[in-house]
């Protein structure tokens, strides 16, 4: 590899380091004084900042033995002028389960990653893995078996499953319904084969939210999205609800007049909670966390089939089973999921996700190939349209059709 | 190829246990937490049924970072929270303290090292966002640029608590929107405005049959040029999805003169009040105009100036231009109302407006 | 043919104008009303700018009415009304007086005739309906029979206003929907639910084409039985809509067996309060069992009463249900929920619940 | 034609004659008594009640000379057994504004319907027509002349502008933003041509509705839903408020809190309303008409497009004018209309409604070949999907395509 680290000149660029927010173009600039790939990515960089369009070649696919994926192969189209960058592929490292970390990890990852790569990394990707960002081919295997070694194995991508990821949950969170970092970790090692063999027919991801305020977003870019609820009363501390009120909180305006269900009353004295209406939007709870807590009888809501828009428009997963329970060994889920791929992998075609093959069979059909019960909970609304595909008929005796 | 040695070569090993990584506070406090308060900007406090406490400390990332910031923030982690730090759902670091008197001094240092504190509450914490021009091939502007120029504009926003509610915003650069910008309070989403090219060579590197099935609206049909087998783009019947480019690269869209961001609001994902709701488009077209994108930066800081001074405590984005109603969000705004905001795709029918229920 | 001479034949007239009809109370205070009260059910009064009152009489009609029934109606009017009176967008007669002292005789004469007088206010008023076997060629079931029997067991909420608020019932014999149910607090619509024969002589009396055109799940399929053209139905892709019927006679779906009921719930039209609605399944299947169809009249009269009994004031059944949730209208109705319940149309992907608010 | 009047044996149909309600057989069986068409009619009618099937033939296309529509064709399946009925036709009389009549008109419909046909009604059909329930094809004429002459025309069938209706409006209620019945008049009388000759690709209908209430339900069934808006200020007696107030009505509770855009208070004293977030839903208007009445700045909203279900679900009006002052000569509104009938009568495909054929070529195209403006007031909310058709874009200079 080239090692001529002489500074490239970036005036475009220059100007992202102005400005009080922490400058990615810093943070380039920086390994760049050290390593020649982050400073032709410096360069290539300020070139699609004058050209206003990418300089990386369409696609190409590496990746490392016995695995189908990980690893984001990536090609300068401009190899002559930014060499170092010629191969700049990323590698994902499956995070650990709510983004924990010790500094001793982090410290091995970056060692084996100055040594084989870039330097620059993306804390975290949107999917969740810890992106590595840029090495070579040659240097793929090498980094894989360090990584490995220290403990650290690849996330995915390609038709594979995609890292789970989940929110702080249990660890460091009061709503949590379920213990999210430990599902997380348990599916993603019961699924090792899928995340890093393609089997399926697209990308699934899972993202786990400890309860209704999704702090990892699943229910918008997960194919399922597993959100703890509760199915009991929420837990008031009356005390504790007039130490708000005391405080400044405004009961009625802030907290009942914003229930979406209008369930809660507020005297001045006892806030009174009609359990059976409330949908269980955290809303009283995360304004009076001292005060209220999400019942005792604790699980999760299955929701299936979030993506991305294309091709036929974005979606938000949609409820699949309104509550089960969340316990290891997690068997009535897995169970699910294993039928819901093996139905998947049978009808999905090339490069449908199965939000999509849902849409396309028909939820109704979907829950009856699995046979799940419909229930009510699984729409906003019944259908309104009078296109029933009514499946049995009557025949007259004798009759031949 | 470094050679390596077959036994050290280990495969489907998953992921560290998530425990060996938690404070010794967290790992005995683990679903005990009983409440948390916001102490102040970027510092939380949760509190447990034990009467343990963990303190949290948010520090804003760029999220491209190098290692040597990586190791910044581990010798920080192990002065002040014995080795034990993580990162949050949108690319913040977290510091986590069993003692409350290291709050400060970290944060001096923090700051000191030209990072902010904050991101918590009522604030706009950071972008999540995607590869751009620093990483992808089917990019149609930069990530990591508009979200720096972005943040340098709203950065008194993420360093405090002003707002009526979380305000959350998400880049993507192109359609397949990595950033999952559909459901965000203010989404930044990179779109390309004239079809593909077809270059000459595509016979050769794509699947004829495959590319014209790639186009959701039909607009590729095979054809023949100088007597070679390529196809054609029926150009008005193109939406600028990319999608033939994904599965074929003999058909790029990036594009310098046309490329450029559209600006969307209104999304939501927690169920807080309202369900989770979709971002809805704000502004069809706002030029690629690097390295500060002053037109992006403008309109994002114009809609949430609008937002800060109108919503009631408590109301996203969403749930304030419902209140308001859309012919509000456009007049106060100052955004105009094109044809391009009502929708003609699949469900477009579901977002008309079939009632007399408006403002004039 | 009777002889017609003509100078007789006057055509492109159009109606008459509406002027002539106003009762002169009507015409002198046109468009100066200023307030209305209902006096009791059934009965309303105008109160002018000018001071000026009119009254006014609502009697419920089969709307299927015979000359002499009409004769009644105006002899009343002549009677009481100066020979004033409309009919409503519900098919109801309404009497106009000038004479408050003239209302209750009125109205003992109507209800001796066996006419009720009610449908006013928080009442649950004329059902609007169709012809069914009455006089179309593609009911699934019959109109006015089975509104007969429906509005029997509602009687009282014609004649008293003790609901939460007004509930509207349409009736469509056929998916057609000349009843317009879609848009309606209780809708009843008659559902075929066996695909269509295929007559012999269809190639005689259908273009094949356009058969097979009209198909929109694409279920019908050219194709030659014993060397004659015809078509085909792949019974597993038809929904039972009867367009193949309406383009081509040869393809009946009327069945004896088969044919039946389907309830709808939680449409609205007016604007009050909650923008137009559409109703939604609530039953997708109750046999045609005429005369009386008890099982249609108990699941229409079940979802009155649960309504009557739960919602709040002003709370149309489709308010009512937005508040409860569509679980809780399950399990209070006690209705099974099915998977026909569950959209697989065009909109399905927008009607799924994307949300954790949902009651358990 | 047959005589026999000797009765028919209905036993089910017998079960519809009791009850409270008016009994829709007693009518038949009135007219059965007198009249062969009623009587074979309740024979064909307990036939049907016995197969559970309807016994009318598919369709039949008759008329009056120089009409294309007006006329519903029916003939008996079954004319052997209800030779009354073999031809059992139908005639669409276009109802007059607001349904308003006298009973000397009625009686003369009556008499000539008495003469030529069954002499039974519908009062009226769902469209708005006077519907005079069967006749056979020898009569129409007749019917015809002697009905024009009495200063009555047919209504429509057809691809043609069916019969436009309209609610009591000004007549008799005091929200009417707009002369409802005059519209309706006007309109119904200046496109008698396109009413009787069919020379659309479907049906049209009008509906005229003077306030939001929408009493003719147009925002469900009519092409062009003419809804009765205003645009200025409530106008407020505080004095019959507290009036209502003291009567009983409960103005927070009942008004305040269930005004969707929550722009009105009440102190006790007074009522405040933020007209400018009101939307106009009549709520407050309806509950304390006394006391309310819409502004005075009045004219109506136009919606477009509503219709029944089939082929692609049923659709509501969707708002194309957010404001029209509604003022005779109606030159604005017929200019409207008649450029979309224009478009339609280009674009529209045979049996395609103006809602349907929007929704195909997509609001935006429709929007800019009408030349009106788009305005957000016509959308729930803009789009979600990026699948948006940029129309122009920029070429490289000096470049070739
Ligand atoms: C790196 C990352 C963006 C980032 O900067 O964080 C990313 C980058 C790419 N995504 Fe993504 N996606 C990333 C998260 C997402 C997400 C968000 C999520 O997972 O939560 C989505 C939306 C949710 C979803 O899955 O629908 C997402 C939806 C897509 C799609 C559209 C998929 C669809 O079904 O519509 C594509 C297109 C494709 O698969 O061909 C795509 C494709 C790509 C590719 C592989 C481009 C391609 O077509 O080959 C990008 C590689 C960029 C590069 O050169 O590194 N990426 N992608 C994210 C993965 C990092 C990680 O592993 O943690
Ligand atoms: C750390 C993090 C989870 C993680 O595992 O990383 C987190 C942590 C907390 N979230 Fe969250 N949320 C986090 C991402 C999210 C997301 C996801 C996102 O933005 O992409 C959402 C959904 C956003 C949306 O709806 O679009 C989210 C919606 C909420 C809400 C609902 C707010 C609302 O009114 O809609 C709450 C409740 C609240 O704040 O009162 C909440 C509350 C909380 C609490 C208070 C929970 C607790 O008791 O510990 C935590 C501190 C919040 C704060 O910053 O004030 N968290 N939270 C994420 C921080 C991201 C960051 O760096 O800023
Ligand atoms: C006579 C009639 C208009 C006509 O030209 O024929 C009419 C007349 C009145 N309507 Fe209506 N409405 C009439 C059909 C409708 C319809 C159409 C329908 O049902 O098919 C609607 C829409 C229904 C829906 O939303 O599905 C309708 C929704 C209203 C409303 C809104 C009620 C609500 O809360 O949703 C009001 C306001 C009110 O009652 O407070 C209203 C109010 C009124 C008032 C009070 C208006 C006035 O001040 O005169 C009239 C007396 C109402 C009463 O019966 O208590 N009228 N009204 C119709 C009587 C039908 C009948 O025979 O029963
Ligand atoms: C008589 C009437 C029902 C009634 O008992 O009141 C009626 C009766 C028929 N309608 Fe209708 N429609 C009647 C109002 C409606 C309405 C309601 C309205 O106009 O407000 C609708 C729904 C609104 C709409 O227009 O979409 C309606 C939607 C249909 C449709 C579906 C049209 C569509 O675009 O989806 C058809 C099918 C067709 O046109 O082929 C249809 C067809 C028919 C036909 C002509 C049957 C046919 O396919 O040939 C029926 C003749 C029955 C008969 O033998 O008398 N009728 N039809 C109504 C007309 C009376 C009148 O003129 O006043
Ligand atoms: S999703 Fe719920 S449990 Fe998880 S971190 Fe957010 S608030 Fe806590
Ligand atoms: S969680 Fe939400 S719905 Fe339930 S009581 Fe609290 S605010 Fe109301
Ligand atoms: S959003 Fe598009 S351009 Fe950006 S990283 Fe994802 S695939 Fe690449
Ligand atoms: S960009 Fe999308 S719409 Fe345009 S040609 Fe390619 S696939 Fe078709
Ligand atoms: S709803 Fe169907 S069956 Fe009934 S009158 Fe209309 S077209 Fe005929
Ligand atoms: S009834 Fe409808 S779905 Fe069935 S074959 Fe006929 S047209 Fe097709
Ligand atoms: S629509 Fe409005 S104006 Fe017309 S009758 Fe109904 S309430 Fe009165
Ligand atoms: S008309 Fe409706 S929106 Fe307007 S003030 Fe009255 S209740 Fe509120």
């Amino acid at each position: 590899m080239a090692n001529e680290t002489k500074k490239t000149s970036t005036p475009l660029l220059d100007e992202l380091e102005k400005g009080k927010w922490p400058s990615f173009v810093k943070e380039i600039k920086k390994m760049a004084d050290k390593n020649p790939r982050a400073k032709d990515l410096l360069g290539q960089l300020e070139q699609s900042y004058k050209d206003k369009v990418t300089h990386w070649k369409h696609g190409g696919l590496v990746g490392v033995r016995g695995y189908g994926g990980g690893v984001i192969g990536r090609y300068s189209d401009s190899p002559d002028k930014f060499p170092n960058v010629a191969h700049f592929h990323t590698i994902r490292i499956n995070q650990p389960s709510g983004w924990f970390y010790t500094s001793k990890a982090l410290r091995e990852i970056c060692d084996v990653w100055e040594q084989h790569g870039s330097g620059l990394t993306n804390m975290h990707g949107s999917t969740g893995d810890l992106v590595l960002l840029g090495t070579s081919t040659d240097n793929l295997e090498p980094i894989f078996t360090k990584l490995t070694n220290k403990g650290w194995d690849l996330g995915g991508s390609g038709s594979v499953l995609r890292t789970p990821s989940c929110c702080a949950g249990p660890a460091r969170c009061e709503f949590a319904c379920y213990d999210t970092l430990n599902l997380t970790y348990d599916l993603t090692q019961a699924y090792q084969d899928v995340l890093h063999r393609p089997q399926f027919p697209y990308k699934w991801k899972f993202k786990m939210s400890g309860c209704p305020n999704d702090c990892v977003a699943s229910v918008a870019r997960a194919d399922m999205s597993i959100i703890g609820i509760w199915k009991d009363d929420i837990q008031v501390d009356q005390e504790a609800v007039r130490a708000y009120a005391k405080s400044g909180v405004d009961v009625q305006s802030e907290i009942c007049d914003l229930c979406p269900t209008k369930c809660m009353s507020w005297d001045g004295k006892d806030l009174k909670i009609v359990n059976k209406w409330c949908n269980k939007c955290m809303h009283c709870i995360n304004a009076m966390p001292k005060a209220l807590r999400p019942g005792k009888e604790r699980g999760a809501a299955i929701l299936i089939g979030a993506k991305a828009p294309i091709l036929q428009g974005a979606q938000m997963s949609s409820v699949l089973v309104p509550f089960m329970k969340m316990e290891p060994p997690y068997k009535e889920l897995k169970d699910l999921v294993e039928k819901i791929w093996d139905f998947w992998g049978e009808y999905g075609k090339n490069r449908e996700r199965i939000g999509e093959l849902i849409q396309r069979v028909g939820m109704g059909q979907f829950l009856e190939a699995l046979e799940i019960e419909p229930k009510p909970q699984m729409v906003a609304n019944p259908r309104t349209n009078p296109f029933i595909f009514y499946e049995e008929y009557f025949e007259e005796e004798g009759e031949q059709k | 190829m470094e050679s390596v040695q077959a036994e050290q070569r280990r495969t489907d090993i998953g992921p560290p246990k998530y425990d060996q990584f938690l404070h010794p506070v967290i790992k005995k406090n683990y679903g005990k937490w009983k409440y948390h308060e916001i102490v102040k900007p970027g510092v939380l406090v949760h509190v447990s049924d034990t009467g343990d406490k963990i303190y949290t400390v948010r520090m804003g990332s760029p999220r491209l970072i190098n290692v040597d910031t990586i190791r910044m923030v581990c010798d920080l982690a192990d002065k002040y929270c014995e080795g034990y730090l993580r990162f949050t759902s949108r690319h913040n670091v977290e510091f986590l303290l069993a003692d409350q008197s290291k709050i400060d001094p970290l944060i001096n240092e923090i700051e000191a090292n030209g990072y902010p504190v904050g991101g918590t509450g009522k604030s706009i914490t950071n972008i999540v966002h995607t590869q751009g021009w620093v990483h992808c091939h089917t990019p149609a502007t930069d990530a990591s640029g508009i979200v720096k120029a972005v943040m340098d504009e709203l950065y008194d926003y993420f360093k405090t608590m002003k707002l009526p509610a979380k305000l959350r915003i998400a880049l993507a650069c192109c359609l397949n929107m990595c950033g999952a910008v559909h459901c965000s309070d203010i989404a930044i989403l990179g779109v390309h405005r004239r079809p593909p090219k077809i270059l000459p060579n595509l016979n050769k590197i794509c699947e004829i049959p495959t590319t014209v099935a790639a186009c959701p609206t039909g607009a590729i049909a095979p054809a023949v040029v100088d007597g070679v087998q390529t196809v054609e783009v029926n150009e008005e019947k193109c939406m600028f999805c990319g999608n033939c480019y994904t599965m074929c690269p003999a058909m790029p869209l990036a594009n310098s003169l046309n490329d450029g961001v559209s600006i969307w609001v209104g999304g939501k994902v927690s169920n807080a009040r309202h369900a989770p709701m979709f971002s809805k488009l704000a502004i069809p077209y706002l030029p690629n105009n690097p390295p500060r994108w002053p037109e992006v930066v403008n309109a994002v800081k114009n809609i949430v100036e609008v937002y800060a001074k109108d919503a009631k405590k408590y109301e996203r984005v969403g749930e304030w231009i419902e209140r308001i109603g859309w012919p509000r969000f456009f007049s106060m705004t100052g955004i105009e109302f094109t044809k391009y905001h009502i929708d003609d795709y699949r469900f477009a029918a579901t977002t008309f407006n079939t009632s007399t229920h408006f403002t004039l």
